[in-house]
């Protein structure tokens, strides 16, 4: 298969509250950023032509919510398309555009407001249906903590190490200019935090975050023209479990095994424990950074919390970003892991910067209790 | 909607509310899932013979080998085991209780599948896996399946 | 474009009955019986598909990704799965999409699903929220508008125009009625226009409810594989040859004095010329537009098929877009007879395809079928153009 | 006619041919008599032969079948209709059956669907007063005319005032509304099985007058339920209505800011493309022609020409609120003065002026007198002489 490359990545810094910026507005000044990077234009010769932006209805209290965004993406005359999912499901759409051949540049364009609708959970509580997960007042953190004593159980995961996790995460965010949450906290912090949902803490919840992200790729014989430096996406791969909770085995990683296995697939990785250098994973709780590990393969089934210990997770530079941990828009996360892994790779991460990084995974999960996953492959 | 201002020049925070109505169907099958919850106290399932397994709450088709299974029936006890809980710690408006109340994943005898409901007749702390339960019918009903009110231990 | 990585046929359809409620189906189920359709038209198993598509939109049932619900129908358990929503052309797109991912190779098979079960929210509701909160929400009414009646009252004259636009819509009727899964299909005759076009009630100006689009429940299927899979799997593939995708801004500021190129025209144009396509009504022998009232259907005729002036009214007036006219339009009966918005703009091509197979049902146009037009339209007049081919024998052009 | 329960004997015999049940009887071939006694009754004989049917109104008493019954017209009406009990009307000797009696037993259940009894429009009518509820006509002061053509029809005024519902078998001339409609689709429409934006729409219902109430009334009253109706629809749908909510915090930026600092101020600024030269009115932080920012602004108006008028008849629900709209209202599409081309904008109009507005006219703003920056500020537009 042909390779897709990224060109080059844009980020607004996440924050709990930009209540001073419309997600219009947000989009703009990520946007003019990429465009001063690579010179991309909307010219019908040459230039930008179509366009996959990541947005959701609910969030944005906005039917068509990239109708509210067509002027902004520059999308007048144009081809856009909107993935109603977690944005990086975006990516793997935008590289089939290009691969396809229909178009040699696409971008894509990520945003999330959280901190607009009154409450996350009541919009992630929408998802389920009214009769049986609706009138359980099922939303996307209580049924992360079904997940996490699931998880727990299983791999003996314990209060200190999802605290390891914490600390090591705002470690990385204090680096990240545009990590939300970025206050250093000790191991006793997170571990005497108040309960928020039982098993999981509050500081184990990733905080409420505003952000927005633009990427721009091209085919390979055009990625030149934007950028000396690209990074190549070259494995995609998603996969869905079944819907009631009571139907899957919730600490089993069967959709996020199957993502992984699919991107690797196309990717050519034979072995990820080897050829993996640098992980992003969307951990919205601390139980969530050893369990997707061990689902990419990185560790044994059931190892996850062994992992944390044996400092996996520093050997395979997990979330250099500081993750979702330190505060991402939950329909964003996936564009936020893609960016600082192509940021790794072109050797632009500043202070972050891990050494030898020449090939990358960015890993996101949509639904309650990664019901979907999709795992991207991205290389030097 | 009303403004309240905040002290970045010309920028504002509008707070309004988006709400529009909406008028929900449980199916011929959810019905009769409800039905029997509300007017006869009981559990039902479906059985997928080929996958050799009874789900609950019901759906028409196995979404793994496409069988039908609106007609397989079958009558489940309304006593059961808890394998995975939470004690939802926070408040909002779409909770069915006031926190702290615990939330399960409940085995009813005869099910494979275990469904999410609200245990109550024991302090939070003291819930466990493998706790054995029985139904709570809901005196009113709301034609969910609420009409189960909760679990209680045996 | 026109250089594709490699060519992609649908091979398998699946619809529901469209109609105003659903009361025995909850969403999941609506969407199951589509996919059922679809699996059975195109004798394969769930086995065989790589992916799945789905998309509708989430504030008109008010569901936060619904796709994670509906995939206890949506057979998408244990595959790659996309979810894509752009409003009303969201059932095109979804085409397009299943389209650019077999492709590019991801994907040899490639299930697209659009739903929507309108009963279950508020359409007009919905479709207002679409606009901006902090202006133009408090007044927009839904996609309802007189303003291309206005504007075709004062071109054609009051008369000519209401006739023409009620002429549409009984010719809509018509080909529902034939059409076993329509949702409307009222038996209009000819000579109840007069009477249609003054007692009909007015929902805004000269706009009547016998104008404007249903509000229907329904789901629609497409299976699409690579050439190869397609020509193994499949006796009568039809093959998608390219489509374009044209947005305009967010505001409706072009009802000013002076009109700019509608996106209907633009992306009509460039997809002609990419394809070598010089007279549209010549080439094409069935075009299944989105039409959501009688007078958008009418005037987006001629913007579609690149026609000046009076030529789409004369047409019309001609029978030319009846089935046995030279350009049948719908034979589906449209969106004034059928719409299930997530799935609408996928219904034009399911239709378009079936045309080309030769097994529309009682709708069949009785000549020839080997050219397809189909159309999308959603947000603030967005289009998706596509073109269907029966055989794959189309010459590529330069400058594609 | 004479009716028992509500149904005349005729009935049960013309709702044959739908009731019949062609693939239970494939098998069958027997020949049916009825003499049926008394007021509204008749001979008839019935054959099923097949998965055939063939009803013959017959002069004259029946005979030579494979099974003859007997009754007069009350018990046999009372008896299909379950109103009477069968076993009783046989021991009784009110039934009475000639020839092979297990033809009865055995071949009709299969072979028909169970008569249901006809609903006449005047039954519905006529009910309105006990249907009526009163908690929902709290200031409702309308008089709603029916004008029902064809079988079954008729004329009648329901009026609604001071929360009490009377019905008058004529029709008024100075109603609220008048819907016009064939009886059946009446019928049909309170069943539910017409859909009412169908029936509308399809030109089966007209309605004189103010459509509004038409809809307004349906909430008064309950719904029509025939009798012994509930019993016989068996299947209980289970839905849930509800509205759900969001509180939202929508931020305005720097830009729709500006706008909503102006409206307090009682004026209009929209922002400038540095490239195209346009004004963007509300303004916009892009034009989207030009892709650049626009940082300018320029005041513009206050003052319009109007291009385009909707009249909206349709109420809706507004999101920003979940309640339904007033209506009829005006949005009018106009050219503020000094914009830079033909961008339009889009405002309510003073409802005052519905009748007389026309393009081209010139119209000014309307500003409410406590103006805190939202979309209230401007009330609407009016025209201006």
């Amino acid at each position: 298969m042909k390779r897709v490359a990224v060109c080059a990545v844009a980020q607004y810094k996440c924050d709990s509250n930009i209540w001073q910026k419309r997600f219009q507005g947000m989009l703009l000044d990520v946007l003019e950023d990429i465009q001063k990077q690579t010179g991309m234009h909307f010219s019908e010769e040459g230039g930008v032509r179509s366009i996959v932006s990541a947005s959701d209805d609910v969030f944005d209290a906005r039917t068509i919510s990239d109708n509210g965004m067509t002027d902004v993406l520059g999308a007048h005359y144009r081809e856009e398309e909107k993935m109603a999912q977690e944005s990086l499901n975006a990516l793997g759409y935008a590289m089939s555009i290009i691969l396809s051949g229909h178009e040699d540049v696409v971008y894509v364009a990520g945003h999330c407001k959280e901190s607009q609708g009154e409450s996350r959970n009541v919009c992630t509580n929408l998802s389920y249906d009214p009769f049986y997960g609706r009138a359980m007042g099922l939303d996307y953190t209580n049924v992360a903590a079904l997940q996490a004593r699931a998880y727990m159980e299983k791999s003996g995961l314990t209060e200190e190490q999802m605290a390891k996790v914490v600390v090591r995460a705002r470690q990385w965010a204090e680096k990240n200019p545009y990590a939300n949450a970025t206050e250093q906290v000790e191991l006793g912090d997170v571990m005497y935090s108040p309960m928020l949902c039982d098993p999981i803490r509050t500081m184990h919840a990733y905080p409420v975050s505003d952000g927005a992200v633009v990427m721009l790729l091209a085919s390979e014989e055009r990625a030149h023209e934007f950028t000396d430096n690209p990074v190549w996406l070259t494995g995609f791969g998603s996969c869905m479990d079944s819907y009631f909770l009571g139907d899957r085995d919730l600490a089993s990683n069967f959709a996020l095994k199957n993502a992984a296995e699919r991107a690797y697939k196309m990717a050519g990785v034979k072995d990820a424990k080897k050829e993996i250098d640098l992980v992003e994973v969307m951990d919205c709780y601390a139980y969530q950074q050893p369990m997707w590990l061990e689902g990419l393969g990185l560790c044994g089934d059931g190892e996850g919390a062994k992992f944390i210990d044996e400092e996996g997770p520093a050997k395979y530079n997990v979330n250099l970003s500081g993750g979702m941990l330190a505060g991402n828009p939950i329909m964003t996360s996936g564009l936020y892991r893609m960016a600082e892994a192509v940021l790794q790779l072109k050797g632009d991460a500043g202070e972050r910067q891990a050494a030898d990084v020449n090939r990358a995974i960015a890993q996101s999960t949509t639904g309650g209790a990664g019901q979907f996953h999709t795992v991207v492959v991205l290389e030097k | 909607m009303e403004i309240s201002y905040e002290d970045k020049k010309d920028c504002k925070v509008m707070t309004g509310k988006m709400a529009l109505p909406n008028h929900y169907f449980a199916g011929r099958l959810g019905s009769k899932f409800i039905i029997a919850l509300r007017d006869e106290n009981k559990i039902l399932g479906v059985k997928c013979e080929k996958c050799d397994k009874v789900f609950v709450p019901p759906r028409e088709y196995c979404e793994r080998c496409m069988s039908k299974l609106d007609e397989c029936w079958v009558e489940l006890s309304n006593e059961g085991v808890i394998t995975n809980y939470t004690v939802v710690n926070y408040n909002d408006k779409h909770l069915p209780r006031r926190a702290p109340y615990i939330l399960a994943l409940i085995k009813v005898d005869g099910a494979d599948t275990p469904f999410p409901h609200i245990v109550e007749g024991i302090d939070v702390e003291d819930v466990e896996v493998g706790m054995k339960v029985k139904a709570v019918f809901a005196e009113e009903t709301t034609n969910t399946i609420r009409d189960l009110d909760h679990f209680e231990p045996v | 474009m026109a250089k594709k990585n490699r060519n992609v046929g649908i091979i398998g359809i699946g619809q529901t009955e469209y109609s105003s409620h659903k009361e025995h189906q909850n969403q999941a189920e609506m969407v199951n019986e589509a996919v059922r359709y679809a699996l059975e038209d195109a004798n394969i198993t769930l086995d065989d598909i790589d992916c799945v598509v789905h998309g509708n939109m989430e504030l008109f049932e008010m569901v936060f990704q619904p796709d994670m619900w509906h995939s206890l129908g949506s057979g998408a358990y244990g595959k790659d799965q996309f979810r894509i929503t752009t409003g009303g052309t969201t059932g095109a797109s979804l085409v397009c999409a299943a389209d650019n991912l077999v492709a590019s190779g991801m994907y040899d098979v490639v299930m697209a699903i659009g739903m929507e079960k309108l009963q279950e929210g508020h359409t007009t509701g919905g479709i207002t929220n679409m606009a901006d909160p902090l202006w133009f929400r408090h007044l927009q009414t839904g996609a309802l508008t007189a303003t291309t009646a206005t504007m075709m009252m004062e071109e054609f004259g009051e008369e000519r125009a209401k006739k023409a636009a009620m002429k549409y819509r009984i010719l809509m009727d018509k080909h529902a009625c034939l059409n076993p899964r329509a949702h409307r299909r009222f038996g209009l005759e000819y000579d109840q226009a007069d009477d249609l076009m003054n007692t009909s009630p007015q929902l805004v100006g000269e706009l009547r409810l016998i104008h404007m689009c249903s509000q229907s429940d329904g789901a629609c299927v497409m299976i699409l594989a690579s050439e190869k899979k397609a020509k193994k799997m499949c006796k009568t593939p039809v093959w998608i040859r390219d489509h374009i995708t044209v947005h305009r801004e967010e505001t409706f500021n072009n009802f000013g004095i002076e009109m700019p190129e509608m996106t209907h025209h633009y992306a009509a144009r460039k997809l002609f010329e990419r394809n070598g396509i010089k007279d549209p009504v010549e080439y094409f022998d069935v075009f299944e537009m989105y039409d959501p009232s009688a007078w958008w259907g009418l005037d987006w005729a001629r913007e579609f098929l690149l026609l000046k002036d009076d030529e789409h009214i004369k047409l019309l007036e001609d029978g030319e877009f009846d089935l046995d006219g030279k350009l049948p339009i719908n034979p589906s009966g449209g969106v004034t007879a059928s719409n299930p918005i997530g799935a609408t703009a996928m219904l034009r091509p399911a239709e378009a395809a079936m045309q080309l197979r030769g097994d529309a049902g009682p709708q069949q146009i009785k000549k020839k079928v080997k050219h397809a037009l189909a159309s999308g339209f959603g947000g603030t007049l967005w289009s998706v153009l596509m073109m269907l081919e029966k055989d794959l024998d189309w010459q590529e052009v330069e400058n594609g | 006619m004479a009716e028992y329960f509500g149904t005349a004997v005729e009935d049960i015999f013309n709702t044959m041919e739908e009731r019949f049940l062609s693939e239970g009887t494939l098998d069958v071939d027997v020949t049916i008599g009825y003499n049926i006694s008394g007021e509204g009754g008749g001979n008839w004989k019935v054959t099923i032969k097949e998965g055939t049917l063939k009803v013959e109104d017959v002069d004259g008493e029946v005979t030579d079948c494979t099974a003859i019954l007997n009754a007069n017209a009350e018990t046999f009406v009372g008896v299909t209709l379950g109103k009477l009990d069968a076993g009783e009307a046989f021991s009784s000797g009110n039934i009475k059956v000639d020839g092979d009696l297990t033809v009865l037993v055995a071949v009709l259940p299969k072979a028909f669907k169970p008569f249901k009894p006809v609903i006449k429009a005047s039954a519905i009518v006529e009910s309105v007063e006990e249907r009526f509820r009163p908690e929902k006509a709290e200031g409702v002061d309308i008089k709603i005319g029916y004008d029902l053509s064809g079988d079954g029809g008729g004329q009648w005024t329901v009026v609604v005032k001071d929360q009490t519902c009377t019905l008058k078998e004529v029709l008024d001339d100075d109603c609220t509304v008048i819907m016009r409609m064939e009886a059946q689709v009446f019928v049909d429409l309170n069943q539910g099985k017409l859909d009412g934006g169908t029936a509308f729409s399809s030109g089966q219902v007209k309605v004189d007058g103010d459509i509004g109430a038409a809809g307004q009334s349906a909430s008064l009253f309950e719904k029509y339920v025939a009798e012994g109706a509930a019993e016989e629809e068996g299947e209980e749908l289970i839905s849930l209505k509800c509205v759900p909510s969001i509180n939202q915090r929508y931020a305005t930026g720097p830009t729709m800011g500006k706008w909503f600092d102006g409206l307090k101020e009682k004026k209009f600024f929209a922002s400038k493309c540095p490239q195209c030269g346009r004004t963007l009115v509300p303004p916009r932080e892009i034009c989207a022609q030009c892709r650049v920012r626009c940082n300018e602004f320029v005041e513009i108006g206050p003052d319009a020409t109007v291009t385009l008028i909707d009249v909206v008849y349709y109420a809706s629900p507004d999101p920003l609120t979940g309640k339904i709209r007033e209506t009829p209202y005006t949005a009018l599409f106009m050219v503020l003065d000094g914009v830079s081309r033909d961008e339009s904008f889009a405002h309510d109009l003073n409802p005052k002026d519905i009748d007389r507005i026309k393009p081209g006219m010139k119209v000014r703003p309307v500003w409410a007198e406590k103006r805190t920056g939202s979309y209230k500020d401007l009330l609407y537009f009016e025209i201006a002489d």
